[in-house]
């Protein structure tokens, strides 16, 4: 177990340095300069200059990296072009809420989508499982742009429902929380699409073992047989979709953000990639590289503590 | 040959099959054929009639610029196509052969590639996308290399994982002691045998590749106008939208029905062709993270 | 880039579908709150990154005369008893007003902190006695070819230039950020680190506290020494708080007006077009559109790019483009059409009988098929970012010209060199700020603007002497001559075709009444409760 | 033993529904079970054993339907319970215990918690939970697992294979059913450990008088275990008898040829039996006797009318020549049918020739040793599997050297080493007076062949026959002239040339291992490495494929090394045998002389263990072995076999023995083979 997970953290360090390396590169291959994106209009080349010795941008391209790289080792990503803030208070700041999303989306997603999976397994053919069937489809399919307008439209615009723009202040989280419904809801969509069918798949799978047709030899009860042996089995496969529900939530926050006017880690990228400014744009790629390869391990750990079979294993992994 | 068409007969024979088969079909017809059936010019722009509601002339209104809504998404549908495919062909075979090198020959080349596709993917792909759109500039051909960029690492992992898997099976072996060299093992017998559930995981991948477009799009680092590529469809219309809602409905539909094809279509496919691949394993769960992004 | 500013605007028009929540909470006490607003950078007048009299520049510091609220670009005298230019036009002579204090009790107002302040501006003296490297002024060009200030009384002293520099008049001492004073005393006794925490000037209110990217709050400046020829009493705020954001963070769209409708703003400027319009039927707040007569939309044509190079077919391209399409396509029917590069606003240089070229597709063509291009094919980009309508406006264009058989690419993220190198750039949409002076609005026009501003590459000596002598030239009715007649130079170039001029858009709570300068800049001390 | 059956199946027909397809897995069974009796089931795969012994709990899964019959159990039918009714039933008056020990036990749940989950189910038996824990603790110490109180609380994967059937069999015999059915319990198992299981069966008949159903392929542990046994094809039950009635004089046709297709070391030399064809689909049976296209003794009525089942002394046969009614189109031409053996010929064993072919020494394969430095560093934790540990091995030209040995002592991996499919560790080889290092790869390749394990999956799957058999000729770019052409390939294997055109997955085992030979045989080598041959195979097809073999090897003088855990495969073909434990060969001999005088106790439990069908070796006593084989990783000290050994004393604990003669050829390494082999005698 520490052996793999040292053998995890190491892989992730390596690949956090060649995204590191690729961000920083980045900077000196992007069109457009960010010193007069920074300044608009009527900016002196005097000016435009200036701007860019103080974005260190003549410096020479290593001295840069190295300024990138020493700075990412004190937990530093530079400092912001255009505000000169520094580029881990913006991203603290953005982060609070982009989290507050997707951790309320995989909320959303976890209670619906594992009830629904277990009533439709429950059983296979009947009313619910055909109706979840088609609409599974529909919600699997669409991207969570689409959810999002289409939630927007229906209850922002036409039912005058739920407040529906921006994300509101932590100090007042009635109202806080209220914002959070639609996106959280156009995000979990896709999940209440997937689970039940992937929860549904794995259960028959299950029932279909050697070890549910043994405990029916020695005549378990049927619930018993369901609720807890087939269960816990049909669960575990899920946990590992965890890694992907972080993976998931994350990107589409990018677009949730941007349709329900909210600010967070999404919008933050977009207007920093807006301004050319690429210290932002760094770290906020860089943040999201992060959560993506922390999920990941997570995701693998706690499978292997669920399930005793792969405690052992060392083939198991997900990837990163 | 036969094969493949009693496969093609047993998933029509599915309702969902039936059914994603029609939509597919149709999607490609209207592709092919938006010039014809279009009933304007998608970039005619007429400000007169700006944000017109749906009328005989116009079945689903005009957008911001007066241009015809409807016209707009059929010419769309074909934008559409001509990304995702090249896109995700493109991915596929880049990533298949990469990954079968890596599986089979092991090694360095394995470790490297491995961390390389590691690193792609520990990016969400619309975030690549968008720092890459931004580093090399908008356009068609931009576009579908990013998608596939981004595709393209999922390819190697899962090509990778099926070549580990399959280089231990029985008859590769049995190949080596007959004597047979990397190149013949490879390309012989691990790819063939390879390719089936890979199929499998591109059919269901011309979705997510339109999906990714479009959504980048969306986000403003799509094609560039006029082309009336549905996410710009969904951004022109998400910004008026408190002038009419109409120009989205077109897109919006499109997206689903398309999607939700392709995705009949695919699984279909995938339950038939790969019965092994239908449970849920680690393989699906690649799927849906590529779906989920 | 542009449609997504434009997207993350668009929420603001969703919010017009929002159900209003709690009623509105009004402004209370005597506090103006302020905001969200862009953080300046620095308070420094001279490193800031507005360079136009925004707040808090304009509520802290004064300079020797500004415009007013209202609409009249009449510079008026403020810290000046009297100000004039001597005849050749090389000096400036003025005369305080007597008994005007700096804030926090740097004493009075005397020609030596006008001296100092405008060394300091172009560099004469240190920006901060203890400046580092790098510590410069930003806005040394706001005061052409300034030699010194000769002081010669206590309140009185002499501007001296190289040579002639009129835009002084309109532009620096009004306008810039860079004419303001600021005291020499309290600059030699705070140093740099406490300068820049809270600056000095003679405004009527000043400063208490300012967090860069969080929050400046002001408060009334007992004892203001009622330079604009009012007592700062009369003003209605004891205090005003602005609430800072960084760009990367700020809000837009329904985000940046939603402070306002909740109650929780007194003033937000800077919103959507479309969150006017909605905010108009509101009636707990109140929106405003602004002309900004001084800033301007237009499109630049490069006309040395080899495939523009024959002005047919920049002629031809001139009668292709919908001017009223493209006015209406940035959702502004409020702007209006801007004929020539110096609007009537200005008061000088206006050419009334700028010609203006009618859509004529019929015409188009046949000029292309003089000039023998056929199936031309060119780029259009916005360089230097724009405004969030760009991408629509180019649509626009793009269709425009294709009616005349010219493709046209629309290049949303144009690479560097589409305005450094004139090969690359060839048609550029142009949303370009301005200030109230014809030099300053002529100034990127000029053949040394190539690579810079000129996306045009239209250079003409004849032209660049007129600006020489726009500079020099004190007479209105002379500079307005002078001016036409660059106008006309521009106009014969075939490298501009102008559209329109700029409209900012702001909102405030129902009973706060705004006030705003002749170019749309918010002057906070005007702000009236009602 | 009361003759009133617990259990009573009348009149049993069950069918399969797959797209739209019906298959009739079981028609007209019928069983009876005694309390006390072991009942065996036997048949080739395909047969229906598996339907049936689902169908005695009604667990048959969601396609299948019960058409028609009756199953009594304690006065009632369980065809007609309701599913609570059933619940009840099961478990406490018939439990089941599956083949894949692996699988049978929810890999989630500790063992503890699943044997209570187990007693909560049954609790109307009266019993309170207060005793469960008392009452599975005796049950798993009883079954054989140490420390039980302990392990309850273990995760099944912490168990092995051998272990978990004995976990199944204790929650059975906490639950205490009448009627145990196994479903091919022993399978997956190695012949130690599936002698330990048999014994456990036999001890719970023993002790709680419960009667069994024991279902099984392998004809020799029926024949060990059983009182009674029935014999079935195509889902028909075609001969039911006492079990040494059965063996000794077997009255079906069917049931013959199953007997006669097991090599043994009695057959050695000759051809042994064969069933022509396959069993028919279940989907598409023929009329009349369902085995009258593969039966030898089939005459016209045989496919015009289907037999009843005729009763006999101890059962019955389904078979005409036994009803005196219809059994005169046998008396005209032979009388009583004998055998439907090929007439048996006796072949000489021809001996090798004197020269070495290929010389193993003191070859060591160990995996996951410690590379680099880091490596070293981490392998203090874990030492290398030490697959192959020091083995020496002469095989002549000509000979076929058997290699036996439990699963984990290191056989495969020899002959992979052996052929240089993978790396040795340290120690040489020398083929055909050559250092194997200075041979060329290439050359190597064309001189020797595998034959690998599983007959379908070494087939690389989407390639033709056609191409598959002349690939070997495209990778060494054999001249035209010199390849033998598919069909004189095909028909060398006894295929015909039609198959050319296949795929692999169209092809039965049989074929597909005939295909594999061929393949191996094309650049006619001169080494062949054999692994497990007949593995997967039903025993007719096996038979076949080891005539071929036979044949081959005496036609070509072809070379074998034959790995298998099956003895009697190597008694039946081998001059020499050598049995590995552990990675070492503990006794290496001359076939005849090993198995007369084992000298190697290992080698003598092994040979005793082997199941037998002829009467008189029936009747051997049975020397077990007790536990399970140790790691590799981790081997014992000493004599590795010391852990297991009744024979053990403290010099075993710390002298590893070497291989010393015990006669002409034969060697052993043990201390005391002299001592045991005088105590034996």
């Amino acid at each position: 177990m520490a052996g793999y997970l040292l053998k995890r953290l190491g892989g992730a360090v390596v690949v956090l340095f060649l995204t590191a390396l690729l961000l920083a590169a980045a900077v000196h291959l992007v069109p457009g300069d960010p010193a007069r994106a920074v300044l608009g209009a009527h900016a002196t080349p005097e000016l435009i200059a200036q701007i860019r010795i103080k974005m260190g941008l003549d410096k020479p391209v290593a001295m840069q990296l190295w300024d990138f790289f020493s700075g990412l080792l004190r937990g530093d990503l530079g400092t912001d072009f255009v505000g000169g803030v520094p580029v881990t208070t913006l991203i603290g700041e953005a982060l609070a809420d982009t989290l507050a999303l997707a951790l309320a989306s995989m909320i959303l997603a976890v209670a619906g989508g594992i009830p629904l999976g277990i009533a439709v397994a429950r059983r296979p053919g009947g009313v619910l499982d055909r109706l979840t069937h088609a609409l599974s489809m529909v919600f699997v399919s669409a991207p969570v742009y689409v959810t999002s307008l289409i939630l927007l439209l229906i209850f922002a615009v036409k039912l005058r429902y739920l407040p529906a723009m921006g994300a509101g202040q932590f100090s007042d989280p009635i109202n806080y929380i209220s914002r959070l419904i639609l996106p959280a809801t156009a995000l979990a969509l896709f999940w209440w699409g997937y689970l039940p069918r992937i929860l549904r798949a794995t259960m028959l799978d299950v029932l279909g073992t050697q070890y549910i047709r043994s405990a029916r030899a020695f005549g378990f009860r049927e619930n018993v047989i369901f609720y807890r042996y087939a269960l816990r089995n049909a669960v575990l496969p899920i946990v590992a979709l965890f890694g992907l529900m972080v993976g998931y939530s994350l990107t589409g926050t990018v677009f949730a953000e941007t349709i329900f006017g909210r600010s967070g880690l999404g919008t933050l990228a977009l207007s920093a990639i807006d301004q050319r400014n690429w210290p932002v744009i760094r770290g906020v790629v860089f943040t999201y590289a992060l959560f993506f390869i922390c999920a990941n391990i997570l995701a693998d750990l706690s499978y292997r503590v669920l399930d005793p079979r792969v405690r052992l294993s060392e083939e198991f992994e997900t990837g990163v | 040959m036969s094969e493949l068409r009693q496969t093609v007969i047993r998933m029509l024979a599915r309702p969902a099959g039936s059914i994603g088969f029609a939509i597919v079909a149709l999607t490609l017809l209207v592709a092919v054929t938006a010039p014809l059936i279009a009933p304007y010019d998608p970039a005619a722009i007429a400000m007169a009639k700006r944000f017109a509601a749906p009328s005989f002339d116009h079945w689903l209104g005009t957008d911001h610029l007066g241009r015809d809504n409807l016209s707009r998404v059929i010419h769309g549908t074909r934008l559409a196509l001509t990304i995702a495919f090249p896109a995700v062909l493109s991915a596929f075979a880049a990533g298949l052969l990469l990954g079968l090198v890596a599986g089979y020959v092991g090694g360095l080349i394995d470790r490297v590639l491995t961390v390389i596709a590691d690193t792609f993917l520990s990016f969400p792909s619309v975030i690549l996308g968008l720092a890459l759109l931004t580093l090399v500039g908008q356009s068609v051909l931009n576009t579908t290399l990013v998608i596939a960029l981004s595709l393209f690492p999922y390819y190697l992992r899962l090509a990778r994982g099926l070549a580990l898997s399959t280089r231990h099976q029985p008859y590769i072996k049995a190949e080596r002691s007959l004597g047979a060299g990397r190149g013949r093992i490879m390309f012989l017998h691990l790819l063939p045998n390879m390719l089936p559930p890979l199929l499998v995981v591109v059919a269901m991948d011309i979705p997510s590749a339109i999906v990714i477009e479009a959504g980048l799009a969306f986000l403003g680092l799509g094609v560039p106008p006029p082309a009336p590529d549905w996410g710009v469809l969904l951004n022109e219309g998400f910004v008026n939208v408190a002038i009419s809602a109409w120009p989205l409905v077109g897109p919006l539909m499109a997206i689903i029905f398309v999607t939700t094809g392709f995705t009949l279509l695919g699984e279909t496919f995938r339950d038939i062709a790969d019965p092994r691949l239908a449970g849920l394993g680690r393989r699906t769960g690649r799927f849906l993270m590529r779906r989920a992004r | 880039m542009i449609t997504r500013r434009n997207l993350l605007l668009s929420a603001a028009a969703l919010a017009a579908l929002r159900p209003l929540g709690a009623g509105v909470a009004w402004a209370e006490g005597t506090t103006l709150r302020f905001g969200p607003q862009l953080d300046p950078g620095t308070l420094d007048t001279l490193t800031n990154v507005y360079d136009y009299p925004f707040p808090p520049f304009s509520t802290v510091y004064e300079g020797l005369t500004s415009y007013m609220p209202g609409s009249e670009w009449k510079p008026v005298n403020r810290l000046a008893e009297t100000l004039e230019l001597a005849a050749d036009g090389t000096t400036i002579s003025f005369k305080l007003k007597e008994g005007i204090q700096f804030h926090r009790g740097f004493g009075e107002l005397t020609a030596e902190d006008v001296k100092y302040s405008f060394d300091r501006a172009t560099g004469k003296v240190k920006l901060y006695p203890d400046a580092a490297e790098g510590d410069v002024s930003y806005y040394g060009g706001d005061f052409g070819s300034y030699k010194e200030v000769q002081v010669t009384g206590k309140y009185t002293g002499v501007i001296v230039f190289e040579k002639p520099f009129a835009p002084m008049l309109r532009l620096t001492l009004p306008y810039a950020t860079s004419g303001l004073i600021v005291s020499k005393k309290a600059m030699e006794a705070l140093g740099k680190e406490g300068w820049l925490k809270a600056p000095v000037g003679t405004g009527p209110y000043e400063v208490v506290s300012y967090t860069p990217n969080k929050e400046l709050v002001m408060k009334r400046f007992a004892a203001y020494g009622g330079a604009a020829g009012q007592d700062a009493k009369s003003y209605p705020w004891d205090e005003i708080k602005v609430s800072l954001v960084n760009s990367s963070s700020a809000p837009t769209g329904a985000a940046l007006t939603a402070g306002v409708e909740s109650g929780d703003f007194d003033f937000t400027y800077n919103i959507s077009p479309l969150d006017a319009l909605r905010l108009q039927n509101n009636e707990t707040v109140k929106a405003y559109v602004l002309q900004q007569p001084m800033s301007y939309n237009f499109l630049q044509l490069n006309v040395l790019h080899p495939k523009l190079a024959n002005p047919k077919v920049r002629e031809a391209i001139r009668y292709l483009v919908d001017v009223p399409a493209l006015i209406q396509a940035q959702d502004l029917d409020v702007a209006t059409r801007l004929n020539a590069l110096i609007a009537p606003q200005m008061g000088v240089g206006y050419w009334p009988k700028a010609p203006v070229y009618e859509r004529d597709v019929e015409k188009a063509k046949a000029l292309l098929a003089e000039a023998g291009a056929s199936a031309l094919e060119l780029d259009l980009s916005t360089p230097a970012g724009g405004q969030a309508t760009a991408a629509t406006v180019m649509q626009v264009i793009q269709a425009n010209l294709a009616e005349g058989g010219i493709k046209v690419n629309v290049l949303l993220t144009p690479p560097d060199t589409y305005i450094k190198d004139k090969a690359v750039g060839q048609l550029s949409w142009s949303n370009y700020g301005g200030a109230p002076d014809p030099f300053y609005q002529f100034e990127w026009f000029t053949c040394d603007q190539f690579g810079q501003w000129n996306w045009a590459f239209a250079c003409n000596a004849d032209y660049d002497k007129l600006h020489e002598e726009l500079a020099a030239e004190r007479d209105e009715a002379k500079r307005t001559e002078i001016a036409i007649q660059m106008q006309k130079l521009m106009d014969a170039s075939l490298g501009y075709i102008w559209v329109n001029h700029q409209v900012a858009c702001a909102v405030t709570a129902a009973n706060v009444e705004a006030a705003f300068d002749p170019n749309g800049n918010p002057y906070l001390q005007y702000f009236k409760k009602v | 033993m009361s003759d009133k059956p617990l259990l009573d199946i009348k009149g049993l027909d069950v069918s399969y529904h797959l797209d739209g397809d019906v298959y009739a897995a079981l028609r007209d069974i019928g069983l009876t079970v005694t309390p006390g009796e072991i009942v065996g089931v036997v048949g080739e795969s395909g047969c229906g054993k598996s339907t049936l012994s689902a169908s005695l709990l009604r667990l048959l899964p969601g396609n299948a339907e019960i058409d028609r019959g009756e199953a009594w159990l304690k006065g009632r039918d369980m065809l007609r319970l309701g599913e609570e009714e059933l619940r009840r039933l099961r478990g406490r008056d018939i439990a089941m215990i599956f083949q894949d020990p692996m699988q049978s036990l929810n890999p989630t749940f500790r063992i503890g918690s699943q044997m209570a989950e187990a007693w909560r189910s049954h609790q109307a038996r009266g019993a309170k939970f207060a005793d469960f824990h008392g009452e599975a603790v005796k049950a798993l110490t009883s079954v054989g697992i140490p420390d039980a109180a302990e392990r309850m609380a273990s995760y099944p994967h912490e168990f092995s294979g051998g272990m978990r059937q004995r976990i199944s069999i204790a929650t059975a015999l906490l639950l205490q059913p009448s009627i145990l059915v196994a479903d091919e319990p022993t399978s997956a198992l190695d012949v130690t450990l599936e002698a330990q299981i048999l014994e456990l069966l036999k001890q719970l008949r023993e002790d709680h008088g419960t009667a069994i159903v024991y279902v099984s392929h392998d004809l020799g542990t029926v024949a060990e275990l059983c009182d009674r046994v029935i014999v079935m094809y195509a889902g028909r039950v075609v001969e039911e008898n006492d079990a040494a009635a059965l063996f000794d004089n077997p009255s079906h046709p069917y049931t013959r040829a199953l007997i006669d297709c097991i090599p043994s070391r009695t057959r050695r030399g000759a051809a042994l039996a064969t069933i022509p064809g396959r069993v028919p689909s279940l989907s598409a049976l023929p009329p009349g006797c369902k085995f009258a296209e593969r039966c030898t003794m089939a005459r016209g009525i045989c496919s015009e009318e289907e037999p009843g089942l005729v009763p006999q002394a101890g059962g019955g046969v389904r078979c005409h020549m036994f009803d005196p009614a219809k059994a005169e189109a046998w008396r005209i031409g032979d009388q009583a049918p004998e055998s439907v053996a090929a007439p048996p010929f006796k072949v000489s064993v021809k001996e090798p020739e004197r020269e070495a072919l290929i010389e193993v020494r003191d070859l060591r394969k160990h995996f996951g040793e410690a590379t680099g430095f880091v490596g070293r560093l981490l392998s203090v934790a874990r030492p290398p599997v030490r697959a192959i540990d020091g083995i020496n091995l002469t095989i002549r030209r000509g000979e076929v050297v058997g290699l036996v040995g439990e699963s984990g002592s290191g056989k495969t991996t020899l002959g992979e080493v052996m052929l240089r499919l993978q790396a040795a560790t340290s120690g040489g080889i020398t083929f055909a007076g050559k250092d194997l290092r200075q041979i060329p790869e290439r050359d190597f390749r064309r001189r020797v062949q595998m034959i690998f394990q599983d007959p379908q999956a070494s087939l690389s799957p989407r390639q033709r026959v056609a191409a598959l058999l002349t690939e070997p000729y495209r990778i060494h770019g054999i001249a035209a002239e010199e390849q033998q052409s598919v069909d004189a390939l095909l028909a060398m294997v006894g295929l015909s040339a039609d198959l050319a055109a296949k795929f692999p997955h169209q092809l039965s085992g049989g074929q597909a291992r005939r295909v594999g030979i061929a393949r191996a045989l094309a650049l006619k080598p001169d080494f062949i490495v054999a692994d497990e041959p007949t593995a997967g195979l039903d025993v007719s097809a096996a038979s076949a494929i080891l005539n071929l073999m036979r044949d081959l090897q005496q036609e070509l003088g072809l070379t074998f090394l034959i790995i298998t855990h099956n003895i009697n495969l190597i008694a039946y073909m081998a001059h020499r045998i050598a049995v590995m434990y552990l990675g070492q060969i503990v006794e290496i001999g001359p076939t005849e002389a090993v198995f007369d005088r084992p000298a190697h106790p290992y080698s003598a439990s092994l040979l005793s263990l082997t199941s037998q069908i002829d009467a008189p070796e029936r009747k051997r006593g049975r020397l077990l072995v007790p536990g399970e084989i140790p790691s590799p990783r981790n081997p014992p000290a000493g004599c590795r076999f010391h852990t297991r050994c009744v024979h053990a004393s403290e010099r075993c604990r710390s002298e590893a023995p070497t291989l010393e003669t015990a006669g002409h050829g034969h060697e052993v390494a043990c201390h005391f083979w002299r001592h045991i082999d005088q105590e034996k005698s």
